[in-house]
């Protein structure tokens, strides 16, 4: 399994903090989920993290088995 | 030298600069920055949410970028993840350094980035429940003086 | 809520940063500085002659003018006179502010004129003896930018 | 008697940190010293302070029983 990780007011939407799914092309990931949290997690001010690691582009990203995405919301500092 | 640390529980501020102080005691000047919860609006709690794999990692690269940048002598960041109530310490950052100015630039330095660029979550507690904190457009505009 | 002393003896800013900030426990951020006799080139001792009818009048208006340009909650000047030697503190400012860029405005300002304009003379001590420190060109250029 | 009160490498020009002196005008006071001590204290960067007042001109000041005049030369900071 791969696992989907949502922060900061994405944990509200999606429900919980951390999604396990099934590994494959980001795209395939995203169209499997509830549209609503879908559209929230490609707003153009999130960004996303692979294994802890930035990601410019999404697409062609295809997880695999333990990967780890995350998706970060605009960040309200300390 | 560099010192840089997540705490996911309360810390003493005083401890923290005092063993700050002892170790740069022959230091020109020491910068310290202490951010707590106010008592303000309503808020009877705030929390701050990390992500594991960036925050620490992201709070070393800006005290190597700070420490690159100006000639501190010590510097050290700590920050708080988690619950915290009005009057607990947010954020600690002390810079040592030779000359004053210097210290000075690089606590302000390393707010201004900790503030805005920092894999920190924001929410705050009143009486009508939790909500999540949006960017402010001034913790942009504070990074801009840096150029 | 403006605190400014004159030391005759050593003071402990460990201890004076931890009451400042118990006293100010709800202030968004505090800006602390401590300036210390530097380890270096020799020195052996500092000694700070200050003017009794002037200095502590001096830094008690400089507070006052800090206090009117800054909305600070809580100001501290504290300032050793006498003979001190390397590690020792010599000046310690605290400043208590809502907001973060505040605190670190009224703490930078007044420093600035703490070192350039209020009335204490400095000399040091090397194997050569004592010598009186002239002003540096860089008191002033600190003072011009604040307008 | 008037007080004369001499700060940082002034005390060490005059030999001593105070002296004191008979009342009256500024500059009978002054021409009673050692003159190489009077042309250091007037020297342009020698500021006066009258019982804890600054001076903006010496002319004209008479000293009177009880006074302090203090000679400052600039301040070298903390």
């Amino acid at each position: 399994m791969a696992k989907l990780v949502f922060l900061g007011r994405l944990e509200d939407v999606a429900g919980m903090g951390e999604m396990s799914v099934q590994p494959g092309p980001v795209e395939h990931v995203l169209a499997s989920l509830d549209p609503a949290l879908a559209v929230q997690l490609l707003g153009e001010k999130v960004r996303m993290a692979l294994n802890g690691a930035l990601l410019t582009d999404v697409g062609g990203v295809v997880l695999a088995e333990g990967d780890e995405l995350a998706f970060l919301p605009p960040v309200s500092g300390g | 030298m560099l010192d840089v640390r997540l705490a996911l529980d309360a810390f003493d501020p005083a401890t923290e600069i005092a063993a700050f102080n002892t170790r740069h005691h022959h230091a020109g000047g020491i910068v310290t920055f202490l951010g707590q919860v106010r008592d303000s609006g309503g808020v009877e709690a705030l929390e701050l949410q990390h992500y594991a794999p960036m925050t620490l990692p992201g709070m070393e690269e800006l005290a190597r970028i700070t420490h690159a940048r100006w000639p501190v002598e010590g510097l050290l960041i700590l920050h708080r993840s988690g619950v915290m109530h009005p009057g607990d310490a947010i954020v600690l950052v002390c810079a040592a350094a030779r000359h004053r100015r210097d210290a000075f630039a690089a606590a302000d330095f390393a707010m201004d980035h900790l503030k805005s660029e920092s894999w920190f979550w924001k929410r705050e507690k009143t009486a009508k429940g939790w909500r999540w904190i949006e960017p402010r457009p001034e913790d942009r505009e504070d990074l801009s003086r840096w150029g």
